[in-house]
């Protein structure tokens, strides 16, 4: 856990807690970058980072009042409106979900088409979120997938092997391990999940929405500052110390990649700023899940998110 | 069957006619199915009870002098006492060197007389035992036999004695109990007058074999019946 | 007198449970818990009723693997300890192999075994096995150890073989370590079928109880995980229940823990 | 004649653990399976030896949590195991609870402790006992309704007290269980250790083995991976080892598990 | 000591002085820790034995009939047979009706004949049995001396006999020997000449308490030397 540094001053500073979604990676930069260069600070925040891990669902942190805001995606805030639970959504700081796909380089492998019927190595979160797309988009089918533990050794060891992963992170064991991946990015055949999204409370909305607004802001700055690479090396060291598996290497490709893919900074974030949502990408999103049975019809998926705390072009020049 | 105060009552009968049950009910282990047991209103009557089971019935994980000095413990005695106490004890059923001996490295006669030493060793004022000297050697058997007589023309407490030896019986008990199989029951009783008892010749006298013919007679015939 | 016992023994669990889940449905009511956080076991068993098709098919699958792992540990548990009794040197020498088995964390090594075994049916039964073959093992090696000296000397008397001394003196001795182990793995082999389908994360139509816990975890349909949950423990408590029946019948004639407990 | 029986005992399971890893380092070899699916025993003790100082600090706080979690194992199964004993009623009432606790997936309720308990290291010492305190509770229980009841009738004929009766007849005959029940919740709380941090993801400095095994697998250190395994295996080893010699020198002098085993 | 084939033996001593130890050594059980036990070149020699250990040593979890036919069944014979043949066995120790009991719902007399029932289903031709009937009623006691005596006269296997009762002793064997404890051993052996013993009315005779105030002096003596 990264505390922000205390604040000597009687100026009384609003807490936040934030739960990320994985452990420390460059994929948090911006928030750890806003801790680590006390912009959360210059806004009033006291923000405290807690990060998750696999097998964690920080939703149900969320959920039980532990935690103030969490890092999610759009399914997460699509569940909330299915469940009738009041919470939501109030920025997306991944315009493009890095979920991928990746084989082996020369396999023959190289559309998502040719991958029907091939066993595909599929985590547990994987199969409520981007399978049931895949399905409906490719005809792919339930009895394709493996196991996937996150650990990529059995990738390793079949040179047909097909497995998910995340834009940043796999790929790069891969090439660490002597092996050159071929990367499909799924949000580049239409899957369009927001992600890194940040999830909190309807009553946080309604009751602390001023405070709300400063830690958006100021995440948005974070992360701009992050992806141009402004400084990070605070940022960076607070993620190493979170998670030492992390180096400056595997940050330095990290942040290549998402900003080659335009991760954070593509369509509706390039005239809104960072963390842009739209209603019309909302609605396209709720409609292909619907028609891929994920959801049913006339939910009211506008109760899924609230546009108010972005797409105020913060950090755009 | 009346049990008075005092009283040393020898129990006979064929294998597997009660008579363990029947020490069982008098201490009050297990109910009777039919009939009663009743005690004295004395409160104190079913406590200081002594028995010595038919099966050693030592705990594994005590030394001998622990297992006798058990129930002084149990009674609240401080264990340094007890010890001393037991140690006495075992000397008498001439176990001394035995004490701090597991029970499985003793023979079965020498776990028969632990077990005979934790009965004795809280002096009860009523002592039920099931076969006690069955396992020991005859010397040994006369000397204990005489030990608890004089013990008993002592203190005089209450004495319930299963034995399969006529001999044993006539010359220990004031009553000899017969008792008969299926369903168990007592069948006859037999007093040993104390004037015949007392002489120090009791057991080459006349009156000794006659005794010892009536209760083999009885014996014998609680057999047939059965 | 004993049926007012007999009843008693059934009846105060009964109450008990009860109580205990009218305490919980009174706490969420009265504290206004909202289901999402905590359900009450009205709302689970409503979940329970309305999702019964697709768990209860989950359950079989569970309930498949459970067994078919506890089947394996008692027979291969029986099977080690039986070597082990052998000789001392064999127990020493294979019994650190066997503590590595049971020490090794399932969540660490299930990914191996997954790599290993293209079956994931078979890697499942695999770490469910793992996971609950030590206790009877271990047991079993005890209860075989503690055969009665007399009894033995009597055997070898008798010139019995090692097969009939095995068979007609050791594993019956051995018997009530070995089903107090029996009682201890049964529950292991669900947690280790559950566990391993957790980290395996097997899903599609043949998933069993855990993916339906993870699922409804990550689609926060709490009440659906309850329910699932509730499965789980309802499972453990029957194979429990049966596990104590079987031991019951087979020692009841002679066993002191198989009494009627009257004497207590 | 002893002394060479003796000297069999330890020395064929060290020839035969020598001769694994000899097989296991020339499989390796002989195949050229590369490091990072499975590392021979050579590069994984050099690993060891150089990561020592990382390791090691994650291997005390693993014990720590195990032990702690042993502990608390250890007295709470015992304590229930003697509730439990004070009648069936009581037994059958609350045993469905233990077993519920036994079953349910820690992996499934530890996201619930974390959330109920603030304290990670607190979180994590009650998963591992969660795990763990099962099997002694069980086998403690079996054990106290063996008590003999020849034994029994004689303390209830010296007006024992209960609290007599307990603490130098049942108690004492339970030992044998209640041991042997240690002996698969030595292995059972470190696993619960394990997994809980699995779980419960801590990170950080104060990070047990288990983070240094999900760590070393993410960066695909697959011979610092194995390092940490032989870390947890050979804690398991030295536990279940130390809890064999305890049993060992309790039960000596009266039980017969405990036997040199001259009549083998 | 030497032990031909027929020999009946028995073997008397005070309580501890190594009775069972010696029994046990001779079944080739234990090994002596000083000096040897030979046998002869017959290979069977050592097969056959029948054993009577002091403690009953039943399996709790077996039937009194299942408990006898073990022998038989370990020797390879089948169930059918051998429980008929257990049976038969247990109505001469006077069990009929309790075939199908366990262990524990027997007394102790009762198990000690399943024990003795099962030492001698095999017909055994070396029988080893310490102190049978010490936990037998006189009658059946008497009974079964005579029984065993019968047997042993038709069959002439070789007995070894451990008791208590010096008149158990010189009415059963052709030769008493005495054992003196610390260190066990051998001290007197006395000879029951077959002239006098095959008499029908050998226990009333003055041959026999002659006999008897013999043993009975030896042992004694046995005693004191300790
Ligand atoms: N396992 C053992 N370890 C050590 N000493 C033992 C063991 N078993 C027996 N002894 C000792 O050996 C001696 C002889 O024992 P044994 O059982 O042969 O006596 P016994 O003549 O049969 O006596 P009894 O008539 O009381 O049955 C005893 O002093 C006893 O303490
Ligand atoms: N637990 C039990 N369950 C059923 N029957 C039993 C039980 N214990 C004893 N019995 C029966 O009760 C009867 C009386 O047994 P008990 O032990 O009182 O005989 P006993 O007179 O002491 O015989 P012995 O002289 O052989 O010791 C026996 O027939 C026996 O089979
Ligand atoms: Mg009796
Ligand atoms: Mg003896």
């Amino acid at each position: 856990a990264v505390p922000g540094a205390r604040v000597g001053v009687a100026q009384s500073l609003d807490r936040v807690i934030f739960h990320t979604d994985w452990r420390a990676q460059a994929e948090h930069g911006g928030f750890y970058k806003a801790v680590a260069d006390g912009i959360y600070r210059r806004h009033g925040i006291e923000c405290e980072i807690r990060m998750g891990g696999p097998q964690q669902n920080p939703a149900q942190l969320l959920l039980a009042g532990r935690v103030d805001a969490i890092m999610g995606n759009g399914f997460q805030a699509l569940n909330f409106v299915r469940e009738n639970i009041p919470f939501l959504c109030v920025g997306a700081v991944f315009q493009k979900d890095p979920q991928i796909l990746m084989t082996h380089e020369g396999n023959g492998i190289t559309r998502f088409e040719e991958m029907r019927g091939r066993p595909v190595l599929i985590g547990a979160a994987g199969r409520v979120t981007f399978w049931p797309f895949l399905k409906a988009r490719f005809g792919f089918t339930d009895d394709q997938i493996r196991p996937y533990t996150f650990n990529i050794q059995p990738f390793l060891a079949d040179r047909m092997a097909i497995q998910q992963g995340f834009l940043s992170s796999e790929p790069f064991s891969a090439i660490q391990a002597g092996i050159r991946p071929r990367v499909f990015l799924i949000a580049d055949a239409g899957y369009e999940n927001y992600n890194n999204t940040v999830l909190v409370s309807r009553r946080m909305v309604d009751t602390r929405g001023e405070v709300l607004q400063r830690f958006m802001t100021a995440s948005i700055e974070g992360w701009a500052g992050y992806m141009a690479g402004r400084d990070n090396a605070a940022a960076d060291a607070a993620i190493i110390r979170d998670n030492p598996e992390m180096n400056a290497e595997r940050i330095a490709y990290a942040i290549r990649v998402m900003n080659e893919m335009g991760i954070v900074m593509s369509g509706d974030a390039e005239r809104l700023g960072i963390g842009a949502m739209t209603d019309a990408r909302w609605e396209s999103f709720y409609n292909s899940c619907r028609d891929a049975g994920l959801y049913p019809a006339g939910m009211d998926f506008k109760r899924a998110y609230d546009l108010r705390f972005v797409n105020q072009r913060v950090g755009l020049t | 069957m009346e049990l008075a105060r005092g009283d040393f009552l020898a129990l006979l009968g064929p294998s597997g006619c009660g008579k363990s049950t029947l020490l069982r009910m008098i201490a009050g282990l297990i109910p009777p199915s039919a009939g009663e047991i009743s005690f004295p209103a004395d409160p104190a009557a079913r406590k200081g009870i002594g028995f010595v089971f038919q099966e050693p019935t030592l705990m594994p994980w005590a030394t001998a002098a622990r297992n006798v000095a058990l129930p002084l413990e149990l009674a609240g005695m401080n264990r340094r006492e007890a010890h001393a106490r037991a140690v006495e004890m075992l000397a008498r059923v001439e176990l001394a060197g035995f004490e701090d001996a597991y029970p499985r490295a003793l023979s079965g006669g020498m776990k028969m007389r632990v077990s005979i030493a934790r009965a004795l060793v809280t002096r009860p004022r009523l002592l039920l035992m099931d076969e006690p000297f069955a396992a020991l050697d005859e010397i040994t058997r006369f000397r204990l036999n005489n030990d608890l007589l004089n013990l008993w023309r002592d203190e005089r407490f209450t004495v319930v004695f299963v034995t399969h030896s006529i001999f044993e019986s006539v010359f220990l008990a004031e009553r000899v109990v017969v008792m008969a199989p299926r369903p168990g029951r007592v069948v006859r009783e037999l007093r040993v007058p104390a004037e015949d008892r007392d002489t120090p010749e009791f057991r080459t006298s006349a009156s000794y074999a006659a005794h010892c013919r009536e209760v083999s007679h009885a014996l014998a015939a609680a057999m047939e019946a059965a | 007198m004993i049926s007012r016992a007999q009843a008693l023994r059934w009846f105060a669990p009964a109450v008990l449970g009860f109580l205990a889940l009218a305490a919980w449905e009174w706490a969420v009511w009265a504290q206004g818990i909202p289901s999402y956080i905590l359900p009450g076991p009205v709302q689970i068993a409503q979940t329970l009723a309305r999702d019964w098709d697709s768990l209860s098919v989950s359950l079989l699958v569970t309930v498949q693997i459970t067994f078919a792992a506890l089947a394996v540990a008692a027979s291969l548990g029986l099977l080690l300890a039986i070597l082990f009794a052998q000789s001392r040197v064999i127990e020493m020498s294979l019994f650190p192999y066997a503590v590595v088995l049971q020490v090794t964390p399932i969540v660490a090594i299930a990914p191996l075994i997954i790599i290993w075994v293209d079956d994931v049916r078979a890697a499942l039964l695999i770490c469910a096995w793992i996971v609950a073959f030590f206790p009877i093992l271990s047991n079993t090696t005890v209860g075989l150890q503690s055969t009665d000296r007399n009894l033995l000397d009597l055997f070898r008397l008798y010139g019995a073989s090692r097969w009939q001394v095995l068979w007609r003196l050791k594993l019956p001795s051995a018997m009530p370590y070995f089903l107090a182990g029996l009682r201890i793995s049964g529950g292991l082999a669900l947690i280790g079928a559950i566990v391993a389908e957790f980290v395996a994360g097997t899903g599609g139509t043949a998933s069993g109880l855990a993916y339906r816990i993870l699922e409804s975890g990550y689609q926060l349909q709490i009440p659906r995980m309850f329910a699932a949950l509730v499965l789980v423990s309802g499972t453990g408590i029957a194979i429990f229940m049966a596990l104590s029946l079987l031991s019951h019948l087979l020692l009841r004639r002679w066993h002191e823990s198989a009494d009627t407990g009257e004497h207590r």
